[in-house]
């Protein structure tokens, strides 16, 4: 079924929203690191996995999602955020550690929470797997058309947590969408030295689970298996594995020598950016002119750096507030004890 | 009217459900916890109760339908876990230790995990290395766990219902030997009075369960009950000890620790886990910190020798505290 | 391809040994533990999980190995240590707890370790699984010819380490088998409620591993099966999966209430005892008589016998054992520090 | 002959390599360990010296290739196993704990599980809860693992080469801040002098880095080098600390410990884990049941106040040990 132009269009705006963003967050995230790279040094210090050649999979599935609908990601969270509708200038705020950000800074780049979106990530791989089973539960257990969508890479397909998660949602036939990006690399190892067969469309066989592998540079294929995935959750026909065959452009984090990498394989893979191939093939089909393209790049930085701005005039958090939000009640709850 | 009593694991499976008729949102996942009722009994009755739909039997997945609680909790519902034994926590401790424990403070605090994950602890039964460990050391240690550790029926179901009321991660351990079960060594505490109301006891609240005025033994769990016995001898011979049920470790009561050190001088520490690095360094941490002056002997630990539990019932016996080694020790710290 | 005579008494003697072997222990641990249950009391505390009802598939797979093969178990090992051909006397020693006990009576029931016979097992479910890989790692690494089995419950095959370890075997192609005993339950969750495929031979395909169900009270499909993967696994080409659908006959532990099992269904199943099985094939092919069948039960209840007295006669370790062990080398290796 | 000079990276690298030119037993498994040299540099050259049979990059499954080290190792071989954060330990763990620790005693001394596993822990530059922790203290606390902590890259060689050649199952430590790394804050002493034949450093012999007289500072890892600047420091207000260096946990050199606070009367533990049921309670309950009588002043310690390592820089700078920080904590020592 070809997509309206709509659709199409909607997609574009928000991989090019996803790409600016992710390339602004690379310049800031040299501030201060030049001449000599330290990691702590410069506006946003630690660790830096950038999202930028994968877009048209956050954009693909999330297009089909609500904002109810519960999304986990990973180390590199920032499309699959952007794609879920965050507020930007939260979000870079809580790139930059500041008290406005989603987490008053004590979250970072890694660890993104937005409970109006039900969105989570964090650093450990394979993670935030069990939690999309876990809000999958609470959704069938509430009888909601909600569905929970797990994103993670080709990397953590292979630890523990990813089969017992699709064990689980398959048993319980939970209303999830697993989604493996595979861009071929975990940090330096490569798909073929880390898992024992071609593509994981081959597990959904353990589980009993519907599975497929798409273009991941393809945001029409990944939409479209998206958009079934997500139908068969909300009518409660359980759980299905998608495998995106993508690529990260940016190395795994900031810094990432890569030597790792064959030679010439980023400049192939470049020739297939998910931008490029749709903007071409809107403009093939008269939906797009490059004054729109300009006008939507424009669009996207100037929201970027409102974003970028709201950041950097926010304040720290003070130090003292390192020492709250351990626990909801530090003391116990008012209620009164009956006895005893 | 004749106080009702009730075994520890029959209080806790009523805290539950008594919780599961309040609130809807409450279910219960883990290994045998339906038509088995628990290993511990924990569970009994439940499944008959509220069906498989809110006492869900789980495969052996731990690290899976524990994150899975994770989940369910951030999306408002309040899931009790069952991990069978502790000694199973390191297949599932990613899900505990860097999400349950941290995702409310990760998230500045606008994340809530309200869930309670029950589990049993200790040995003296010949179950050996992997099946006797206590632990609750481990996850005190873990900034974002609330860890309580009842000794008798009263506090269990007091405890339990805290913890499901509670909106943090609360890590519950019970000890196998406090449960009350058909198949254990007849403990008499097991059983005990609980009202049949729904009551809390908060957290944070040491116990004395023994006044005293020589000594002051700071335990919990089951030692709790082995140090009342030698609580008992001791007053024989004599000493006047006072024994202390700590009840939660995080929070834990320093207050009620320091005062009773202030009082007899003199204090023990009776712990079923592993001695060093863990809840017997701690306590003694605070004491020298807070009441330094008043001791007038050093602090002294009775704890398993940082040794893996043995099976062969002799070599078991001679690392888990007893009531014999209890009476020593402080027999030992009175003549300082 | 037809058993030998030879080669079916040897399975049936030893599927007889194993049998009479956990009936002896059932016995003995009931000891002290009557009327009144006390898991602690008698001669043999604590938990017992025996393993009467599935020999055939012990015995099947061990027929195979080697004393140098390593095999790992769980926490229902006797059957698996006896076909591997374990010292009876040491080993009732250790159920006993005693000093002459394979560990000094420091493992127990479930931690059964001999080191000749390269064998381990241990109380959590699982666990043994990736020790098989790095035992199969080891192998290949020297470029032997021996094979590393690991057994396990279906139960088993939800948890992590299956899975991790079925893909590094696969990945690393090791000379692994790996035996999932599918007894249908895990203590009371029948296999139904905890996986979400029928066979867990659908689980090949998600590794690349050939895989394949038999029949598991039928000791020649399984001594079948298991010699196909033994022999590929020593000629270098990778690991096998095979899952044998059994029953156990006594419950999960000893006290075992089993209210959770459907009436009848227990009864049905040891219709299919698989000693009787292959005892009447035997019989029916002329190479047993009710002669030889009973010789055969004495000497194993003989060996067994001598055994427990061995066990019975033996000293318990003295108290300050529980403090060895717990390192080699308590003090540093007694080389001199060439510096500072 | 001027000294050669190595960072801790490559100091640890440097004692691999020989280890693994000594004994073909030797090999090492983890993430990004090949090609890579190891996301801290403590395997950066070995892929090519010894190729991928012997240095094998893994998948992403910590329990799996963990357990498999274990495996190897009971089969003869001196496997090394790199957890690329200590932080990932969880997903691991059951391994770690029930498996790598227990074997041997569990086997009755029959069955060894000589392996390493190495690992980063420590914070300092915004990598959040879940990349920057210490840990420690769950390992020590557990019977059966050798835990050690270096700090400069002259013990980080010793002591890798005495883990290897060790036949029991060694934890080894390294802070990110003493690797000596290019893309981190420079650190002066990770950087140093490290002899290029092989040697060892046996364990539970901790180090006197600096002698002093008013005060012990126990302490190991990175935070030895910001006790020594505070020490620095404190030694122009006229106050002589003794920096001890712990080196190892497991086993623990209780005797230098004692015999430094009998000499200075007082003690400041600096510790870059979490404060309670961890290092610093089990240092001071030592002292206090060994030498309380020598005490003039409460012991203190200076720890991760029990919260998960925040993001923001003026947050993890307020939760993690500095310098400012062990000098005031110093002075308010004295002033006891
Ligand atoms: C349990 C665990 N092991 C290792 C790591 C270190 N690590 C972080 S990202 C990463 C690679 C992940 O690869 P993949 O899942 O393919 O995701 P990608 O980075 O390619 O998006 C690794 C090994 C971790 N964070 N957690
Ligand atoms: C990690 C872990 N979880 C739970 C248990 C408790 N437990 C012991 S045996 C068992 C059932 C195992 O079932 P299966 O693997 O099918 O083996 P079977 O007992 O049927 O032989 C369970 C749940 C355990 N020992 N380890
Ligand atoms: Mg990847
Ligand atoms: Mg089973």
């Amino acid at each position: 079924m070809a997509l309206s132009r709509e659709t199409l269009l909607g997609l574009y705006e928000m991989m090019v929203k996803i790409r600016t963003f992710e390339e602004r967050v690379a310049e800031i995230y040299y501030e201060g690191k030049q001449p000599v790279f330290n990691i702590a040094a410069g506006p946003v210090p630690g660790e830096m996995h950038l999202y930028s050649g994968q877009e048209a999979v956050a954009a693909g599935v999330c297009a089909h999602l609500r904002p109810d609908d519960p999304v986990t990601s990973t180390h590199r969270p920032h499309g699959h955020l952007i794609a879920k509708g965050v507020d930007l200038k939260r979000m870079m705020a809580e790139i930059f550690g500041k008290e406005t950000g989603l987490c008053h800074g004590k979250g970072g780049h890694m660890h993104l929470f937005d409970p109006e979106l039900h969105f989570g990530c964090g650093g450990i791989v394979g993670g935030g797997i069990p939690h999309a089973v876990g809000a999958a539960l609470a959704i069938k257990k509430r009888g909601e058309d909600r569905v929970a969508v797990s994103f993670f890479g080709e990397g953590a397909a292979n630890i523990g947590a990813f089969h017992e998660s699709l064990n689980l949602a398959a048993l319980w036939k939970l209303p999830a969408v697993f989604i493996v990006e595979d861009n071929l690399y975990a940090i330096s190892v490569p798909k073929t030295a880390s898992t024992a067969v071609r593509s994981n469309a081959e597990r959904g066989a353990a589980y009993g689970i519907p599975a497929v592998q798409v273009d991941g540079q393809d945001v029409v294929a990944v939409y479209e298996a998206a958009g079934e995935a997500v139908e068969r959750a909300r009518r409660g026909e359980g759980p299905t594995l998608i495998e995106a065959v993508c690529y990260r452009f940016r190395g795994h984090f900031e810094g990432d020598p890569e030597h790792y990498l064959p030679e010439g394989t980023k400049e192939q893979w470049k020739q297939r950016d998910p931008i490029a191939l749709l903007a071409k093939q809107l403009k093939d089909q008269g939906w797009l002119t490059d004054e729109d393209a300009q006008a939507i790049e424009e669009r996207m930085t100037a929201l970027i750096a409102e974003a970028e701005a709201f950041a950097r005039e926010s304040a720290y958090p003070p130090p003292e507030a390192a020492l709250t939000d351990v626990f909801v009640q530090a003391e116990s709850p008012r209620e009164e004890q009956s006895h005893g | 009217m004749a106080e009702r009593l009730l075994t520890t694991a029959r209080a806790i499976a009523e805290a539950i459900a008594q919780e599961m008729e309040r609130d809807e949102r409450v279910f219960i996942m883990g290994e045998d916890i339906g038509a088995y009722g628990g290993i511990f009994g924990a569970t009994q009755g439940l499944l008959e109760k509220f069906g498989p739909e809110r006492v869900m039997d789980t495969p052996i997945s731990e690290m899976g339908f524990i994150g899975a609680a994770v989940g369910a909790a951030t999306e408002g519902m309040r899931p009790i876990a069952e991990l069978m034994f502790v000694d199973f926590f390191g297949v599932a401790m990613d899900q505990i230790f860097n999400h349950m424990a941290k995702i409310h403070y990760m998230s500045g605090g606008n994340v809530n995990v309200p869930m309670v994950l029950m589990t049993a602890i200790g040995g003296g039964y010949s179950d050996a290395a992997q099946h006797s460990q206590c632990l609750y050391s481990l996850f005190a240690h873990t900034p974002g766990i609330k860890v309580v550790v009842p000794s008798t029926p009263y506090d269990a179901k007091g405890l339990m219902i805290q913890a499901i009321r509670d909106d943090d991660p609360v890590m519950y351990f019970f000890h196998k030997g406090i449960m009350g079960l058909g198949w254990m060594a007849p403990n008499p505490r097991a059983t005990g009075p609980v009202p049949e109301e729904p009551y809390t006891i908060p957290f944070g609240q040491a116990d004395v369960k023994r006044e005293g005025s020589d000594l002051t033994i700071l335990t919990l769990s089951l030692m709790v009950h082995r140090s009342l016995d030698a609580a008992e001898q001791l007053a024989e011979e004599g000493i006047s000890a006072e024994v202390i049920d700590l009840r939660t470790l995080v929070p834990l009561d320093r207050a009620t620790i320091i005062e009773s050190v202030k009082k007899t001088h003199r204090v023990l520490i009776v712990d079923e886990d592993y001695k060093s690095f863990g809840m017997s360094g701690e306590l003694i941490a605070i004491i020298a910190e807070e009441a330094l002056d008043y001791l007038d002997a050093p602090p002294k630990r009775l704890a398993v020798p940082d040794v893996p539990i043995p099976y062969s019932r002799p070599l078991e016996q001679a690392v888990i505290p007893s009531v014999e080694g209890i009476v020593q020790a402080a027999r030992e710290l009175m003549a300082e």
